[in-house]
């Protein structure tokens, strides 16, 4: 018995998994209803009005965000007859676990004893992590048997092979100047943020991300007027509440990638002995970065339309994979002279 | 010198049109509306091949409203609400000429003073309406800050015609003979208000979406209309401006203080998308332009009843009397049962979206025998067909949106 | 086999319907979640995407900053999937007849219905057009709105009477619970609204 | 431009065809037979009325006809784009048919597909002749022809609208 229950407290508290319920599910929930609310309320600023808040005149509408995942939990969950049904209800499912599945592998802290997975590749596993849930995005569309689905899942695969190569430039430029794949290396190397070091790499996963989350301009995938809600245009319920889900927690493990690489990690924080200051504070800092930099992406919205879908993939390869490039360049450059 | 002529001019300008309703094996088919945020009340049905229009059809009639038969069992003067239905938000613009068309028939001509009024309601209308065709125009494109600001901006002008008319949206104001009544007191000092804050607005505008590198990459050569092309498809107002036709009807005939006031009609010559939100923009200078010129003459010349003195004979004593002490007309009661003399009619006017054209027929009785109305968005609704096709889908509501194409008008 | 997940379905699925009922009974009956349920639903109405007529002038002006209906919180969405309210913006043509029914019956439940203007109550001013049709013939309306257009303001007080609606008469909740509206039989339409389209 | 000099620009262009000149206030029609219709038409067009305001038609039930008419203007002259100026023809209630003037006037397209819904009158060789507002049904009706008659219906009811 007793064996047993060890077996259960070992799977537990085996840091991949705690760190995937901790920071993935929990901490992704509240930041990502934060930053909606945030996105919302920004906006409505930008548009000289109030946004969500008679539903709570007290705390500014941050109830709004509770109240629309309550509904979408609640509505119907239409399957229609005419979609493959296994994958339809799997894909946003899967989707969501999955783009939030580079966090389980992301160490948060110095202290060996709080990593997920010691592994001297954890940068390299991470990035690898966050190309699969797209792909699910497409099988979503696929499965819908929706014209208007299937424009958007091709879309989605434009624009997949759009940027993923960029994201990876530009986070792996950190790695070229560093000369490690171990992003606990990588932060530690970092006496002067790495965003000042290297601003174009910044820049270019800074529009990466943005592509990869369909953040304005580059919403395309789901762009409403001609594709109605892109590859989830036949989802209703918690089906599309996932999906919609998704795209945001996609953003937040690319955030925190972002905010560990660029941003300084933990630091100007010390992690020390014991599960508070050795795990909690300094992940706690890691993710108010990560939800800063999600404020500032969400900011795009109130100011840009969306690109066609050309001029997209254009920029994408004429201008930001360039710059990723450079940026690439640079940090070869920076590690050549000894600058971090 | 027949059709065969014809044809060789016909492929010379490349609008061979496109065959319907014969869909080939590699073409995808998209039913874009009537529920569908990127089409308004109806439905283009597109065929596509990879990302490229091949074909667009408009099907339209969903908001088809029977004005035409209904208007022929109503007497004359309330066909004008029922005409402004198909615009409500650019009211004056659509009525003016209807009530023109009975005017000529009548043989009468408004007093000055009502020409001015209804001028000066025309031009409001055409702010408001150019802002809504803005707001929707940027929801199209994704840009949900420029709906939001024009509408909000819409609110200052359809306060402007509340305080005018009474009403927010369905004025009725222009009436046979004259206008329904005459503005306020405080009214002058309202609007040159509302002009002072929009000319700075309007900077703002143009910084946020027309300049704008995503808009302009968005709307830059996109749906090209040259100008041959457009006389040939008799596209109208902006969508014809932009495509370097001089053709405004308040310039071709003018009408009511149109030959008074002074303004310019902008005409750019690219013909794209980007052409036609220019020349709205620079149309809402215009019309605050003549705006101010309106309040100026209206604010200098002394009150009198804005209605043809015929009518005015006849008004009922109390009317006179609430008009000496207040300045206020009310409706007069013999226009409910007004007879028109036998005749055939034709007016146009100039609405924010282009010009339209009515044909009244009248046999004498109280109601009319045939009114025939050609409203801007059922002559730009042919765009569709033939200016599409060779864009991307991602263009098409580009396109929608640029030629501000507003069902209820076209379906009537 | 309906809802069983088709063939070798069940693998992955399972049952959904009796999982779903399950759930429901968990969550309803044990956790009390109606009370939830009600004022999540109200104050998360969210308005499909078809505008039927000239009424669409002031819904748009709802939802412009100066009278700004997302404070309710309600927000236009874009497809009938993810909706769960259908505001008829005026008159409904024979032809847009099947369109508002279509959209009806591909939102998921529950959902409500506010009809505007004269137009939706009762014709209006096209009231013997050949070419209209009453919308409370092809779908239940929860709340009409008188004017010729409706001001915004009335627009957003409709908004406000169909969440007291749902909070006091616990329809949302009840919906889920008893799988149907208790409070109305389901609407059939005289004529199949869809039958020039496939006649 | 008055609409003087335009009708006299007009019978210039006409020459050889007969015509009857239907005046109104603020235009000017040109009535010729059937069959000259497109020959007419075409010289409108080169007299420089290139495009199509309203293509109107009235059902003149008492006369047993009905009069078909394309008021053409002008864009690209701008004198001309001063007055409307007619071009039609009268055909019989039982066999209306009119050879179709798209490929003259390409504008006329969908307003010819509307007149064909409204009133029943087949443009021959028209490229694309549908329906293009109403429903089948309604279509059948003809509605704009004088023999339909919108019924009066009480705008009261008796009985509340249950539903």
């Amino acid at each position: 018995m007793a064996g047993i229950i060890d077996l259960i407290l070992s799977i537990i508290f085996y840091p991949p998994i705690y760190q995937l319920v901790l920071v993935g599910l929990t901490g992704a929930l509240v930041v990502v209803i934060f930053i909606i609310w945030f996105e919302r309320k920004a906006t409505a600023r930008v548009q000289r009005r109030l946004g969500p808040y008679h539903i709570s005149p007290r705390l500014a509408g941050l109830p709004q965000l509770v109240a629309d995942l309550i509904r979408y939990a609640f509505q119907e969950v239409i399957i229609p007859k005419t979609v493959d049904k296994e994958l339809f209800v799997l894909a946003p499912i899967v989707a969501t676990v999955l783009s939030i599945l580079p966090i389980a592998v992301v160490p948060l802290t110095s202290n060996p004893a709080y990593w997920p997975i010691p592994m001297d590749y954890s940068m390299l596993v991470a990035l690898a992590l966050t190309t699969v849930s797209p792909i699910f995005l497409i099988v979503a569309g696929w499965a819908s048997n929706n014209k208007f689905s299937i424009i958007g899942g091709v879309r989605e695969a434009f624009v997949i092979t759009a940027y993923e190569l960029i994201a990876i430039m530009s986070i792996l430029s950190a790695s070229a100047a560093v000369l490690s794949f171990n992003l606990v290396e990588i932060v530690e190397a970092q006496r002067v943020w790495y965003i000042l070091l290297n601003p174009i790499a910044f820049l270019a996963a800074f529009l990466a991300v943005l592509m990869a989350t369909s953040g304005f301009p580059f919403e395309i995938p789901e762009s409403e007027n001609e594709v109605v809600a892109g590859p989830f245009t036949e989802y209703s319920g918690l089906l599309y509440g996932l999906n919609m889900g998704a795209a945001y927690m996609k953003r937040f493990a690319f955030s925190i990638l972002m905010a560990l690489v660029f941003l300084g990690g933990w630091s100007p924080y010390t992690p020390g002995e014991g599960i508070l200051s050795g795990y909690l504070i300094p992940s706690l800092i890691v993710v108010a970065k990560a939800t800063v930099l999600m404020m500032i992406f969400s900011l795009t919205r109130s100011i840009y339309g969306r690109f066609r879908l050309d001029q997209a993939l254009e920029g994408a390869w004429r201008l930001v994979f360039p710059m990723a490039v450079l940026g690439f360049g640079l940090a070869l450059l920076e590690a050549y002279l000894g600058v971090m | 010198m027949s059709v065969w002529v014809y044809g060789e001019q016909k492929s010379e300008l490349g609008l061979e049109g496109t065959i319907t309703r014969k869909l080939e094996e590699d073409l995808y088919e998209v039913f874009i509306g009537p529920q569908h945020p990127g089409s308004g009340h109806m439905r283009i049905i597109v065929r596509i091949d990879g990302d490229i229009i091949v074909e667009a059809d408009p099907d339209m009639g969903y908001v088809h409203r029977t004005m035409e038969k209904l208007s022929e069992g109503r007497e004359w003067i309330k066909n004008v609400p029922l005409f402004e239905r198909m615009a409500i938000h650019d009211a004056c613009n659509v009525t003016v000429s209807y009530v023109m068309a009975l005017e000529r028939i009548l043989g009468i001509e408004p007093p000055p003073r009502a020409k001015y009024l209804r001028t000066l309601l025309c031009e409001i209308n055409r702010i408001a309406a150019h802002l809504y065709g803005f707001g929707i125009f940027g929801v199209f494109i994704g840009h949900s800050t420029m709906y939001m600001w024009s509408f909000a901006d819409r609110e200052v002008m359809v306060e402007l015609a509340e305080k005018l008319t009474g009403a927010r949206l369905t004025h009725s104001y222009p009436i046979p003979g004259g206008a329904r009544r005459d503005m306020p007191q405080d009214f002058p000092q309202a609007a040159r208000k509302a002009v002072r804050y929009f000319r700075r607005r309007l900077d703002e505008y143009r910084k946020i979406f027309l300049d704008n590198p995503v808009t302009r990459k968005r709307l830059e050569g996109v749906g090209i209309i040259p100008k041959k092309i457009a006389a040939e498809l008799g596209v109208v107002g902006p969508v014809a401006r932009a495509s370097g036709i001089k053709y405004d009807a308040r310039l071709a005939e003018p009408y009511d203080a149109y030959d008074e006031v002074e303004f310019e009609v902008p005409v750019y010559e690219e013909g794209d998308a980007l052409a036609r939100a220019w020349v709205k923009f620079e149309e809402i200078k215009q019309s605050l332009r003549i705006i101010e010129q309106a309040v100026d003459w209206l604010e200098k010349h002394p009150r009198e009843a804005p209605i043809h003195e015929r009518f005015w004979a006849k008004a009922p004593p109390l009317w006179k009397k609430v008009f000496e002490a207040e300045g206020r007309v009310k409706l007069l009661p013999l226009m409910a049962n007004l007879k028109l003399p036998p005749g055939r009619a034709m007016a146009r006017s100039e609405t924010a979206r282009g010009e339209i054209v009515y044909y009244v027929e009248s046999d004498g009785k109280t109601t009319p025998y045939r009114v025939r109305i050609v409203s801007p968005s059922a002559r730009n609704a042919i765009v569709f067909k033939y200016i599409a096709p060779g864009y991307k889908v991602m263009d098409l509501p580009t396109i929608y949106g640029s030629i501000d194409y507003f069902p209820p008008e076209a379906d009537r | 086999m309906e809802g069983n997940g088709g063939n070798g379905g069940r693998v992955y699925v399972g049952n959904l319907d009796k999982s779903a009922k399950r759930a429901k009974q968990l969550v309803m009956g044990k956790l009390r979640m109606g009370k939830a349920v009600d004022w999540a639903t109200a104050f998360s109405l969210w308005p499909v995407h078809l505008t039927t007529s000239c009424c669409g002038c002031e819904f748009a002006a709802t939802w412009s900053p100066r009278f700004d209906a997302e404070q309710h919180g309600a927000l236009p969405w874009v497809g009938a999937r993810q909706t769960n309210m259908i505001l008829i913006e005026g008159t409904v043509t024979k032809k847009m007849a099947c369109a508002v029914r279509v959209t009806w019956e591909q939102m998921p439940s529950p959902k409500f219905a506010i009809a505007m203007g004269a137009c939706a109550i009762d014709g209006g001013i096209f009231y013997n057009s050949y070419n209209i049709v009453r919308p409370w013939e092809i779908i239940p309306v929860d709340v009409y709105i008188p004017g010729c257009p409706p001001r915004p303001e009335a627009v957003a007080r409709a908004i406000i009477e169909l969440q007291r609606k749902i909070r006091k008469q616990r329809v949302a909740s009840k919906w889920i619970e008893e799988g149907w509206r208790p409070d109305r039989e389901y609407v059939k339409p005289k004529e199949d609204p869809c039958s020039w389209w496939r006649g | 431009m008055s609409l003087d000099q335009a009708r006299r620009i007009v019978e210039e262009a006409l020459s050889g065809i007969e015509y009857r000149v239907d005046e109104g206030k603020g235009f000017i029609e040109f009535i010729v037979a059937k069959e000259n219709l497109v020959e007419a038409a075409s010289r409108l067009k080169k007299a420089g009325f290139d495009h199509v305001k309203s293509l109107t038609v009235v059902d003149y039930k008492a006369e047993d006809k009905f009069k078909i008419v394309y008021h053409a203007s002008s864009y690209l002259n701008e004198d001309l784009a001063k007055v409307i100026v007619g071009i039609g023809t009268e055909v019989p209630r039982s066999n209306p048919k009119v050879p179709t003037l798209v490929y003259v006037w390409r504008s006329v397209e969908f307003q010819e597909r509307e007149v064909f819904e409204f009133f029943g009158i087949e443009f021959e060789d028209h490229p694309d002749l549908r329906l293009l507002l109403l429903a089948p049904q309604v279509a059948e009706k003809k509605p704009l022809r004088k023999d339909f008659i919108v019924k009066e219906e009480p705008i009261i009811r008796t009985k509340p609208p249950t539903g």
